[in-house]
């Protein structure tokens, strides 16, 4: 059966959320991969849930937050910001791809921008292929883990 | 000048009624005239007047006038000159030189004393 | 060395006209040129008063007195009298009756009758010398005031004294002090008005001219009085000597410590302040010449308020004349009861009019000119007495007091003594002090004309009544001279008179129709001449009056001559040698040429 | 106080008063013609005279200045008196005839024919009487000191400084007000050059902005009042009986705290010159919606008359719909009110004028209450609606004819035909848009903006009051174009969404927050300055950090970044979301 990739995605209560809500009540079509998790902002998500995420099996995670500037925190999206480029340095390290995770910023008006980031993204991963991170982990012992990467 | 005070005001006051004093006629002594008719004038009368008026303000004599009169008509004794002190006669003097002039006011003006040798004539034409 | 000799020449205005400051070069000149310059002394001073001969000097010590000198007589007289010390006849006045001359100038009927205070340093110093002033007492009255009375004491002298504002008004000065003194402020201020706007008067200018010191005195006497840091003098720009006489004199007061800070170490401050008046004559009236100063157009205000609490920039300011002002040294020094006892006491020893005033005495006189005399002296006396009576043997017909608010006076009260009150009583006024004498040739529907066209033209125009009322009057004055008046004009003009008079705002409004009720009352007879026969009595109103040729004289004394023809300027005069001549009327304009050139008398007016 | 009589009347004034006003609080009447309140009494008229008995003395005084003195006896009618006042009636009658001031007075005190003919006579109505009004105010209230009198006695005259104009002239007519024989008039042409162009501001320097304003109440112009001129004028102040005229009251920002705030800033109109084809600004009589809605009222610039630039009637008028509305250039959205008011402008112009209307639209959306209704009276009035979209407006005919007309150029659908038609008057529909500053206030209150550039609201069905911020509301064409009676009832929604609010007392805050546990804290103090609400604060003694509640939005940034992860968000604490990952990662 062909590879369905599981996506979670970390949208912001105030933009992104509300945009694909908008999306969903404007009736766009966008694929079904995305399993979101609403966080009160973008700054809310900690880089360990998305380690967390990959390890449960996730194989790509999409952050969406309000435009610079319009974040409900004011600034919560640029902590956002600095978090996943320090975070994508570290992704290689763990051997997994940086295309594997994605920050956009859509509004609450931009349901059309939802649809076509989400349709978009999971095409990615889909070509991307499956990470199964986790058990990549088990079949090496752990020394070996080490070398290998 | 510098500004005054009263007094200096008042000080001021007797210098200039001094200089204004021979404008007023009157509340004087007696009279000097020199005559300076045409004759006594080329007879050297000028010189008698001013050595007179030179001689009046070194002794700061106060109370009589200088003037000056017409010819008394004896031109052969010109430069003649009259004292008249009032209260007595005037005298005559005649053939005056600045030195004569000088003693006469000394003596006779301020002494009263007539000089006899210069006198030409005492009492005056107009008699009656 | 003591000058034996002291030229004192008249530069008052009148002289300087005639000629006054080229003749004292030429007599410096001629005295340089006889070496007499170390003995006799020219100097200039004010006006000496007989302006009807001027230019003229009085050599001191003997107070000898010549008139009317020209150029060309210098040399002779400096070689003469100078020189040889013999008095020159044919220059001394000679009085037109006895044809005697006199030489000693207090011998003078001109000069006999006056009494000086506030001209009395004329003639006897140098204006621009600040210590002949101080020698003839200068600043002692002053002096006096300032170490030996009180303020309160000197406001009381000058109220004993009974003097009067010498203005025109006659308001009593002390009591105007006392009202100023009593009145609470933080600053006063004090006017000497030298406006003196009236035609023919000149007693202002020949004080200021003749002794400058006196007036500053005066007010220096009055500024102490009142507790005043500030002195405005307004003075006449048609009076440029006086102006710059003036200048010098507060220069040379200021130099001494007179004026400005600490005045003789007294601790008293005081700055004299000159406005030149731009030439109208309604700011000789107070308030006008408050607005004046104050760089408003001059204009009266009402005067419910008396300056004297409430003037220039709202403060206490007390107005005076110039010559109220030169009276206030002698009144200090001498005392008031001096002053008092000269002129006019009222019944019960107050009131009435103390002291003497100064005349401009003009007209049809001989000697016309400047005289101060005592107050209550009779008209009669000024005129024939002083002035020598009327010239070339004409007849008196009135003399007017007061000037534009003053009024004419007949012969019939030519006895009535010189008071601000007498004069009232008649209808006149004393005013600034003018006194025009005019005779038989004038005649006084037009001089009631003329001194109306005056005020007219120099009301400020504020106030309906003054602006249109003294308009009207001149209008029908002009019908009447000009031969179109009816008898209704004459009830007009005296319901107009009342009209202004009453609602006028201001004295100009207040005093105009004078001159016009005054000629009514007294010269009725030459207003019904002019109105119903049409005719002019005096023969000035030209259109009532026609010139007639007498044929038979002409013929028979003239033999035709023709003069009268050659001299016709609009040739309207017709015929020839030896025939009878004739005057067109059509073209004669009345100019009265042909009645004087005429030898015979051939000619009349009717 | 001064007690005094008046005609026999006792009367108290105090100090300072003057006779006429005196006379005035007992009602005896004193004729007066050149007095006015406003400055210093001139006394020049006289007609004021009256008699003043003090003891035995009696003296003629004017009563305008005349100031009261204790125990006096005025007479204002004496037989003397009488006489004064109709003798200079008289000579005031005979110089001016025909002045109507002039005449009046003449009649009140009974004057005929003036016996006493004036050289100077003036048969002008509208004749200078050298009252003085005019010099004194200027001299004395508006302190501008330009014109004065000069000459003196019958010459007397009012005149400018050198006869000419005067730049010290600030032109504020007070001279002209006062003038009471109308002789001084506003001329208003090229005066310091500038040419009196169509002003729609205010007419005078104290004016009420609108009769409908709340407060209803003056407001002074800073710029064109005198006093701030000239320090002088206040005769605003002297007339206002309850004193409220303050000169020195300044613009001032107040700041009030509030719980929650209604943000309906309005719209902006779109400026039509961008849409060069319609001539706008270009050409003369091409109006905008707002300044024909100016011209419409009674208040405007031509107080309700529709009038072409130059004053004349149209004859034709054409309203040009959906200008930057419905456009893909400028404004996509429909601004969904112009369809109405030009039809209410169609019908206003049938009723002022009987002018030829033509409306071009593309769809005439009558979609309220009664609209519907009103577009078929209108169509019934004989208004020619063509549908199709308006291409130009130009001045030319396509043949090149010039004929001093408008000529719209359009497609009528309908027909299928080109059309040209002339009018002398076009009005177009500007679209609604946001207001340029939308953006600044949107980031003021951090709230977002919808695709059409309006505020955002919070959902665009079930709360179209509210915005994601709480306690931030919006209404009015703020949220989007609409007409008056949708935003009167989102306006109320509004309000009574926030009363609720104020009556409850308190308001719940959601739950959501940050805590952080003092244990765990090793008072790294990362987290202090990473707050935007400076909600953290530390503590120097325990030497750790604490979060003030209040403050705290719940935001969660400083949970995430907190090292030792001492901070948890109650909500969305770590541990729920991992439970829902691995909730969603189960299958």
């Amino acid at each position: 059966m062909e590879f369905e990739p599981r996506i979670i995605a970390f949208f912001c209560n105030w933009c992104t959320y509300t945009g694909a809500d908008l999306a969903g009540v404007s009736r766009l079509k966008s694929p079904a991969n995305i399993r979101v998790i609403r966080t009160m902002c973008s700054g809310r998500v900690d880089p360990t849930f998305i380690l967390k995420a990959f390890e449960l099996g996730a194989d790509g995670i999409l952050i969406g937050g309000c435009h610079p500037g319009d974040c409900h925190y004011s600034e919560g999206n640029y902590k956002a910001l600095r978090r996943v480029h320090l975070l994508r340095k570290m992704l290689q390290s763990f051997g997994i791809d940086e295309k594997r995770l994605r920050l956009e910023w859509i509004s609450a008006s931009e349901g059309d921008v939802y649809q076509h980031v989400a349709t978009e993204f999971t095409a990615q991963i889909r070509s991307l292929g499956p990470l199964n991170w986790k058990q990549r982990f088990e079949q090496k012992e752990p020394k070996e883990q080490l070398i290998a990467v | 000048m510098a500004k005054l005070t009263i007094e200096e005001l008042d000080k001021l006051r007797e210098k200039a009624v001094d200089k204004l004093r021979l404008r007023e006629s009157g509340e004087n002594r007696g009279r000097v005239i020199v005559h300076l008719g045409t004759c006594g004038i080329a007879a050297g009368g000028r010189q008698v007047l001013t050595a007179l008026l030179d001689e009046v303000e070194k002794q700061g004599i106060k109370d009589i006038t200088v003037t000056t009169a017409g010819c008394a008509g004896l031109c052969s004794r010109e430069p003649m000159a009259t004292i008249e002190l009032f209260g007595q006669t005037p005298v005559k003097y005649a053939d005056l030189t600045a030195e004569k002039i000088k003693k006469i006011l000394a003596e006779h003006v301020v002494k009263g004393k007539l000089i006899k040798e210069y006198a030409l004539a005492v009492g005056s034409e107009r008699v009656g | 060395m003591p000058f034996r000799l002291n030229i004192m020449l008249c530069t008052g205005t009148g002289c300087v006209s005639n000629g006054a400051f080229p003749l004292l070069e030429a007599f410096e000149k001629e005295i340089k040129k006889h070496e007499l310059h170390g003995e006799v002394a020219v100097i200039p001073t004010g006006c000496n008063g007989f302006c009807a001969v001027g230019p003229l000097v009085v050599v001191q010590p003997d107070e000898i007195f010549y008139q009317r000198l020209r150029i060309e007589d210098v040399p002779f007289l400096v070689q003469e009298h100078f020189l040889k010390g013999r008095p020159v006849k044919k220059f001394m006045y000679t009085p037109p009756e006895t044809k005697e001359p006199i030489p000693v100038m207090s011998d003078i009927p001109f000069f006999g009758k006056q009494m000086l205070i506030a001209l009395r340093n004329r003639g006897l110093i140098d204006p621009e010398n600040i210590d002949e002033y101080i020698a003839r007492d200068g600043y002692k009255g002053f002096t006096k005031a300032i170490t030996t009375m009180t303020p309160k004491q000197v406001i009381d002298e000058v109220k004993a004294s009974g003097l009067r504002g010498r203005g025109g008004g006659g308001f009593p000065t002390g009591l105007k002090w006392e009202v100023a003194f009593n009145t609470q402020s933080d600053e006063k201020f004090i006017i000497i008005n030298c406006d003196e706007g009236d035609p023919g008067a000149f007693m202002d200018r020949s004080i200021v001219e003749s002794d400058p010191h006196s007036v500053i005195e005066g007010v220096l006497i009055g500024a102490y009085a009142l507790g005043v840091k500030q002195v405005y003098i307004y003075v006449r720009m048609e009076y440029p000597l006086a102006l710059k006489r003036f200048y010098r004199a507060l220069e040379h007061a200021t130099e001494y410590g007179l004026l400005g800070k600490n005045i003789l170490g007294k601790g008293m401050d005081l700055e004299i302040e000159v406005h030149r008046g731009a030439g109208a004559f309604i700011c000789g009236e107070e308030t006008a010449l408050i607005r004046s100063i104050q760089g408003f157009v001059g204009e009266a205000q009402a005067k419910y308020i008396y300056p004297a609490e409430k003037g220039l920039n709202g403060k206490p300011t007390i107005i005076n004349n110039v010559e109220t002002w030169a009276n206030i040294p002698q009144i200090i020094l001498r005392g008031a009861k001096w002053f008092a006892s000269i002129g006019t006491r009222g019944k019960n020893g107050d009131g009435g009019s103390t002291g003497t005033k100064v005349f401009s005495l003009v007209g049809k006189v001989h000697n016309t000119g400047l005289v101060e005399v005592p107050m209550g002296i009779t008209l009669r006396e000024i005129i024939y007495d002083i002035g020598g009576g009327i010239k070339n043997n004409k007849k008196f017909k009135s003399v007017q007091t007061g000037g534009p608010s003053g009024g004419f006076l007949p012969e019939s009260l030519l006895d009535l003594p010189v008071d601000f009150d007498e004069l009232l009583k008649v209808g006149s006024m004393m005013g600034s002090g003018g006194m025009v004498v005019t005779d038989e040739d004038n005649c006084m529907v037009d001089m009631a004309r003329y001194f109306l066209d005056f005020v007219q033209s120099e009301s400020c125009g504020k106030c309906i009544p003054c602006r249109e009322g003294t308009k009207r009057m001149l209008d029908i004055l002009e019908r009447i001279t000009f031969g179109q008046g009816t008898e209704e004009d004459l009830v007009k003009l005296e319901e107009l008179s009342k009209l202004i008079v009453e609602s006028s705002l201001c004295a100009l409004g207040g005093t105009a129709p004078n001159p016009v009720l005054t000629t009514m009352k007294y010269f009725r007879e030459e207003y019904e001449a002019h109105v119903k026969n049409k005719k002019c009595p005096a023969h000035t109103c030209k259109p009532l009056i026609t010139y007639t040729i007498d044929g038979k004289i002409c013929v028979e004394k003239g033999h035709g001559c023709g003069v009268c023809r050659k001299n016709c300027p609009q040739s309207a005069i017709a015929g020839e040698l030896k025939k009878e001549h004739r005057i067109d009327p059509a073209k004669c304009d009345k100019c009265g040429i042909c009645y004087d050139v005429c030898k015979f008398d051939a000619i009349y007016v009717d | 106080m001064i007690t005094l009589k008046i005609d026999g009347i006792e009367v108290q004034v105090p100090e300072e008063t003057t006779v006429l006003k005196a006379a005035e609080k007992v009602g005896v009447w004193i004729p007066t013609m050149c007095h006015n309140d406003l400055f210093e009494p001139y006394a020049v008229c006289r007609l004021c005279s009256v008699e003043v008995v003090r003891g035995k003395r009696s003296r003629v005084v004017t009563a305008c200045n005349y100031p009261v003195s204790e125990g006096i006896e005025v007479l204002t009618d004496s037989e003397n008196i009488r006489w004064i006042r109709k003798f200079l009636m008289e000579l005031i009658l005979s110089r001016w005839p025909n002045v109507k001031v002039v005449k009046e007075m003449a009649e009140k005190l009974n004057v005929g024919k003036p016996r006493y003919e004036s050289l100077e006579k003036d048969e002008a109505e509208d004749a200078c009487i050298l009252c003085g009004q005019c010099v004194n105010v200027c001299r004395e209230v508006v302190q501008a000191n330009v014109i004065g009198f000069s000459y003196r006695g019958i010459k007397r005259e009012v005149v400018l400084p050198l006869g000419e104009q005067s730049d010290k002239c600030i032109v504020c007519g007070a001279c002209a007000l006062v003038c009471p024989t109308g002789h001084i008039k506003m001329v208003i042409e090229d005066y310091k050059g500038k040419k009196p162009e169509f002003t729609l501001g205010p007419k005078t320097s104290i004016y009420v902005p609108t009769m409908q304003g709340i407060p209803r109440v003056p407001v002074i112009d800073a710029e064109s009042c005198i006093h701030f001129k000239t320090g002088g004028c206040e005769v605003c102040a002297k007339v206002c009986e309850p004193h409220a005229v303050n000169y020195d009251m300044k613009d001032e920002i107040v700041e009030i705290d509030v719980g929650q705030i209604l943000l309906s800033t309005g719209y902006d109109i779109f400026d039509a010159s961008k849409m060069t084809q319609f001539g706008y600004g270009r050409l003369n009589d091409v109006y905008s919606s707002l300044e024909f809605e100016m011209m419409l009222s009674s208040m405007g610039p031509t107080s309700g008359k529709v009038l072409t630039k130059d004053g004349k009637e149209p004859r034709s008028i054409g309203i040009v719909h959906c200008v930057g509305s419905r456009d893909t250039n400028h404004h996509p959205y429909c601004s969904r009110v112009c369809c109405m008011y030009a039809l209410k402008f169609a019908h206003l112009v049938c009723d002022r004028t009987d002018a030829e209307i033509y409306q071009f639209y593309i769809d005439m959306r009558a979609f309220g209450k009664g609209y519907e209704e009103f577009y078929v009276r209108i169509l019934d009035e004989g208004v020619k609606v063509i549908r199709g979209k308006v291409a130009e407006v130009s001045e030319v005919t396509s043949s090149g004819e010039y004929k001093n007309q408008l000529i719209i150029r359009c497609e009528d659908t309908l027909a299928g035909k080109i059309l040209e038609v002339p009018v002398d008057m076009v009005i177009l529909c500007n679209a609604i848009e946001p207001r340029k500053d939308i953006d600044a206030v949107r980031r003021l209150f951090s709230i977002s903006k919808s695709p059409d550039g309006f505020f955002l609201e919070r959902h665009p069905k079930l709360d179209p009051t509210s915005t994601m911020s709480d306690g931030i509301y919006i209404a009015g064409c703020a949220q989007g174009p609409k007409d008056i009676p949708d935003t009167v009832a989102q306006a109320s929604s509004a309000a009574a969404r926030i009363l609720s609010y104020i009556s409850k007392g308190e308001v719940e805050i959601d739950p959501v927050r940050a805590w952080i546990d003092d244990k765990y804290c090793a008072g790294c103090r990362i987290c202090n300055n990473l707050c935007p609400y400076t909600a953290i604060d530390f503590i120097e003694e325990k030497k750790i950090s604490q979060i003030n509640d209040v403050l705290c939005k719940g935001c969660g940034t400083c949970v995430a970044a907190c090292p030792a992860s001492a901070i948890t968000g109650k909500g969305f604490s770590d541990a729920q979301i991992v439970a829902e990952l691995e909730g969603l990662l189960a299958i």
